[in-house]
């Protein structure tokens, strides 16, 4: 079998994402569309919450993908310092806009939750401030990626940026633990109970979390591809210039 | 290295206001801020842990500038680069000089503005420390976000909002420090914790910043 | 003691500027390069310097002993002569700067702050750092912009001196230095321009 | 059509027309940013190979 | 004039962040504070409107060196001084673009920003309103001091301690509104005080600052 | 219409640089302006645009109606060719950025990015603003820097049917432009270095 390591030449990688997008994108859609409509319709109010129970659906998925996107990030920032393959590094850019999105979303969603649920809109609870601290980071990372011309430098510096940035997130999470205990444990505790108990909202949650995981890798995939062809663009805009 | 150290240090004095900027602009924030949020001394001195210290890190901040853009227009920096001292030791001097003009004089300065706001007199003391432990983390940190973006047009603003999240512990813990003491509880944690920051931050650091520069030096 | 370069590519701003560079120097010898404008001298001497790594081939310069010298000068405008040179002569851990100001006449300017000098004497400092960093290879970027024919003739018998203590020297100038010596055109060696038809690794 | 959503019908509702905003935002996004650089690509390409 | 206003604002989009770098500073400021401060809701939503406004001005300050500093380094500036246009009416689309950048978007974003400190509904409106009528005031003051500045190498931070005391007065006005609404009590006074000092500062300012500009470009 | 300069001092940073530099132009006449580098050239255009005031003596410009081209080109980087041409058309007033265009040779290169364009080509970009002022009278500072012969010619045509149109030109320069004007040397003008025996009200 061939290394996996031949996805990580340009061509290659645009021929196989080529063929896969289709497809992709079909599942992905049903997936997503089948597990909202199933929370949003389908599900009764919960005992204690109400209708806002169906914000679960979003808020958990988005928050999920907010931290993974970073995950990933990391991971191809890694690939592409010890390896050098230029797409990795494309693709940790183009992680970057969907991360701060998701993390957007949970904010949001989180936000109007906290209204009704614990009667104001934001409180400095730490899983709260934590991603807030993530969404200035993955602001960051992209305001650098945007201002430095030389491809690789930039590649280079973020990847830098992204490492010593995932160590300060974590000491960040400890930091905000230790300065305020906060309001968001309890409630996701005694979700967490629901459910186990009740499979009513557990089923159409988890199809919403791979909905969403399935939209995370579609939108890598196309914005990847994106950079792939951004970076030949400028390659062969600056030979013209050169000839 | 130690020569690069005192180079630096004798610029900043020569250049007018090396010590003095950094300084005038902690005293300014901390001013403003009562103008801002009002004269009633029961909330200033509640809050003049948390604004102190923010006002140091902003200070901090605006100065982090100069650390490497002078030496890179003029190119001492390639010259640097290629001289037999590693680049490890140089970013650390450059830290170390951003220190002792910007965080050491606003350690010292910190009581006089306490002063200012109100700070009740049990905090003084602990004020001053956390500082001194925790503005060598701010001046490192800044060191490395200065490295980042050393070269590019205008840095400053995109600088400030890469440097400022990695400020975000350091904050925490200094200022919870300070509150603690306030508070009468015991201060031992934080303190530490801070320590720890500013020890890792120092130990590790300078390299994340040699790399940057000879990134940005291609 | 040799430096040796064997088929070296240089890139700036991700594009390939020279390809295919071939040149040996061996002690007591100083090698010119020549070219227009824009062709790479520049980057040729900073990837010898070691400030950006070749996209291919290799060069074999001794750890250490390379003194390379920019376009900038990398002087401090608010110190004087002197301390610009210690400062110099502390970070190459060499010891004593007057032979370095005596040889390029900044002597009598030696407590002068740099910002008050003249472009020409600048240029001087800038050289009279090459001599305190006791290092046997000098990478010069047109050294002798901005000098009177008098300080050219006395950066010339610098090199020479430095020659004949078995050091090496890569010039890279648009001018007649006033000695004899190599000239390597950098002309052949410019990157070609590829065919557009597919992508690879590099997207070229 | 729409289920009884109760006293939190504005929370709920405004939470899920946030998110299909934001979502809409960043597909719409890319997709266009991908056909714009398709598109100039396409261009150069030409330019060059013609 | 407006060919200038355009341009400015054209570049700003183009330059990746024209808008966003003194939002994300603002945001970065207001989220500090409560790490300083700690995260009780009484303590904050009393303090809210002057962090508010200080974070404002910050932001406002740091955004300032772009004004006149590129169009000097590349020789617009000089062809800006012998165009038709006078160069009071340049001072004046100079900082209108600044205000459209900067103080713009952070008056949009008060309120969300108002959120995270816990700011009572009741000042939201006058939060905003206090902004928009007082940033222009920020803008103008921040001009006239970029263009004492213009072409100091680093008049960054010296260009911050000029302007940050001229500041004051809006700062004062700007912070007393908000608090008044909060606290049920009339608002007209600080509010018109705060319009007067606008108007003044748009009226004249421009005038200071061509001046100003002109012995620069000597 | 006429420009006169009658016994003018000029200084720079405090020093006087140009005394009693005495001439006139009058319309469809271009005058150089030589002399050897730091002599006062720029300072003089700078003067006679009226960024800086004369230290004595008078200057005569009909009012607005000298465009000043500097060392400096004033492009945008983020703005195309024709965005910088318009803007500049915007400014002074004036319609239609085609003319200049194609006088440069730059409608090929109308929709590029300043920032994307080679020295040479900036250059022409910042001489074909001349054309949208609108203004009869050119002080242009070593308008031909990084020129190739061909733009040399293009901007020697540019400044000729300037002059056809009743226009002036001022002219500082090193090189030859390829047409015949009016010299005017500058060394004479150097101000003289004063006695120090005596302060005066100026401290000079
Ligand atoms: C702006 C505010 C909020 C943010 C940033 C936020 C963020 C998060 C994060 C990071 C997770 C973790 C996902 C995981 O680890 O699986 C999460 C899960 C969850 N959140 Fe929130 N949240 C916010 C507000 C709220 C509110 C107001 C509620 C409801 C009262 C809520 C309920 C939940 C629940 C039920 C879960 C899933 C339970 C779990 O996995 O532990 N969140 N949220
Ligand atoms: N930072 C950069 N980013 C992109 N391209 C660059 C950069 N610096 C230089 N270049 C390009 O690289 C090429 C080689 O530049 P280099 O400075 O090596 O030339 P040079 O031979 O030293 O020229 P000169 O004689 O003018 O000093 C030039 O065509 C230039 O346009
Ligand atoms: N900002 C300044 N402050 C002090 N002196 C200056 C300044 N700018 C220029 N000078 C001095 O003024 C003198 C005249 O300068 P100017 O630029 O007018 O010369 P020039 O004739 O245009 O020279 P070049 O041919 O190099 O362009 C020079 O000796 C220079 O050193
Ligand atoms: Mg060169
Ligand atoms: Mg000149």
């Amino acid at each position: 079998m061939a290394s996996i390591w031949q996805y990580a030449n340009p061509v290659k990688f645009m021929q196989t994402s080529a063929k896969v997008l289709p497809a992709l994108s079909v599942l992905t859609a049903v997936t997503l569309i089948v597990g909202l409509v199933w929370g949003f319709f389908f599900t009764p109010d919960d005992y204690k919450q109400g209708s806002t129970v169906k914000i679960m659906f979003i808020h958990v998925p988005a928050a999920l993908m907010a931290i993974n996107a970073w995950l990933m990030m990391l991971v191809a920032s890694l690939i592409w310092l010890v390896r050098r393959h230029h797409v990795s590094a494309l693709a940790a850019r183009a992680a970057a806009p969907i991360g701060i999105t998701m993390t957007l979303i949970a904010l949001f969603t989180g936000a109007i939750w906290g209204q009704p649920m614990w009667g104001t809109y934001w409180a400095w609870d730490p899983r709260l401030t934590s991603f807030l601290v993530l969404f200035l980071f993955y602001l960051g990372y992209m305001a650098l990626w945007a201002a430095i011309e030389n491809p690789d430098a930039a590649a280079d510096l973020t990847s830098v940026l992204c490492m010593v940035g995932s160590v300060f997130a974590l000491l960040s999470r400890y930091a905000v633990n230790f300065w305020n205990q906060g309001l968001h444990q309890g409630a996701s505790v005694s979700l967490d109970k629901e459910e186990h108990v009740n499979d009513v909202f557990f089923y159409p949650l988890l199809l919403c979390m791979i909905g969403f995981v399935l939209l995370f890798v579609l939108l890598v995939l196309l914005r990847t591809r994106t950079e792939i062809r951004t970076r030949r663009l400028k390659t062969l805009m600056a030979r013209e210039r050169m000839t | 290295m130690i020569a690069l150290l005192t180079r630096d240090l004798i610029l900043a004095i020569r250049a007018g206001g090396g010590f003095g900027l950094g300084l005038a602009f902690f005293l300014i924030v901390t001013i403003l801020v009562p103008f801002g949020v009002g004269p009633e001394s029961a909330i200033l001195s509640v809050i003049a842990p948390g604004i102190l210290w923010v006002g140091a890190l902003l200070a901090c901040l605006l100065s982090l500038d100069r650390i490497f853009a002078l030496d890179f227009e003029d190119g001492s920096l390639d010259l640097l680069a290629t001289a037999p001292i590693p680049l490890e030791g140089v970013v650390a001097m450059k830290a170390a000089a951003h220190w002792v003009t910007t965080g050491l004089p606003l350690t010292l300065a910190a009581p006089v503005l306490g002063t200012l706001l109100h700070l009740p007199v049990e905090g003084y003391l602990w004020m001053l420390l956390s500082l001194a432990i925790g503005t060598p983390a701010l001046s490192m940190i800044g060191t490395f976000g200065a490295a980042l973006t050393v070269g590019l047009k205008r840095g400053g603003l995109l600088m400030s909002l890469l440097v400022l999240p990695l400020y975000v512990p350091t904050l925490i813990f200094g200022a919870e420090t300070v509150k603690r003491a306030l508070d009468g509880l015991t201060t031992a944690t934080p303190a530490l914790m801070l320590a720890g920051v500013t020890l890792a931050t120092c130990a590790l650091l300078p390299f994340a910043a040699a790399a940057a520069i000879r990134i940005n030096l291609r | 003691m040799e430096l040796q370069v064997s088929d070296l590519s240089c890139a700036r701003g991700g594009v390939p500027i020279l390809e295919g560079v071939n040149f040996t120097v061996s002690g007591g010898e100083a090698l010119f390069l020549r070219g227009p404008n824009g062709i790479g001298k520049t980057t040729l001497l900073r990837t010898l310097a070691g400030l950006q790594p070749p996209l291919a081939g290799s060069v074999s310069v001794p750890h250490e002993s390379l003194a390379y010298a920019a376009h900038a000068d990398g002087l401090k405008a608010t110190l004087t002569v002197a301390e610009n040179l210690k400062f110099w002569a502390r970070i190459f851990g060499t010891k004593g700067i007057e032979h370095a100001l005596a040889h390029f006449n900044l002597t009598e300017l030696a407590e002068r702050q740099a910002q008050n000098l003249s472009a020409g004497q600048k240029r001087r400092l800038g050289l009279a750092r090459l001599l305190v960093t006791g290092r046997p290879i000098w990478a010069l970027d047109e050294p002798t912009v901005s000098l009177d024919t008098d300080s050219v003739a006395l950066f010339a018998q610098a090199v020479q001196a430095h020659l004949e203590g078995g050091g090496m020297a890569l010039i890279a100038t648009h001018i007649d230095l006033g000695f004899e010596a190599r000239v390597l055109d950098m002309s052949p060696f410019k990157a070609k321009t590829p065919v557009y038809d597919d992508f690879d690794e590099a997207f070229l | 059509m729409i289920p009884e959503l109760g006293k939190y019908a504005t929370e709920v509702l405004g939470a899920y027309a946030v998110t299909l905003l934001l979502l809409a935002a960043l597909i719409g996004g890319s997709l266009m940013r991908s056909a714009k650089v398709r598109k100039q690509l396409k261009e150069v390409e030409e330019r060059n190979n013609g």
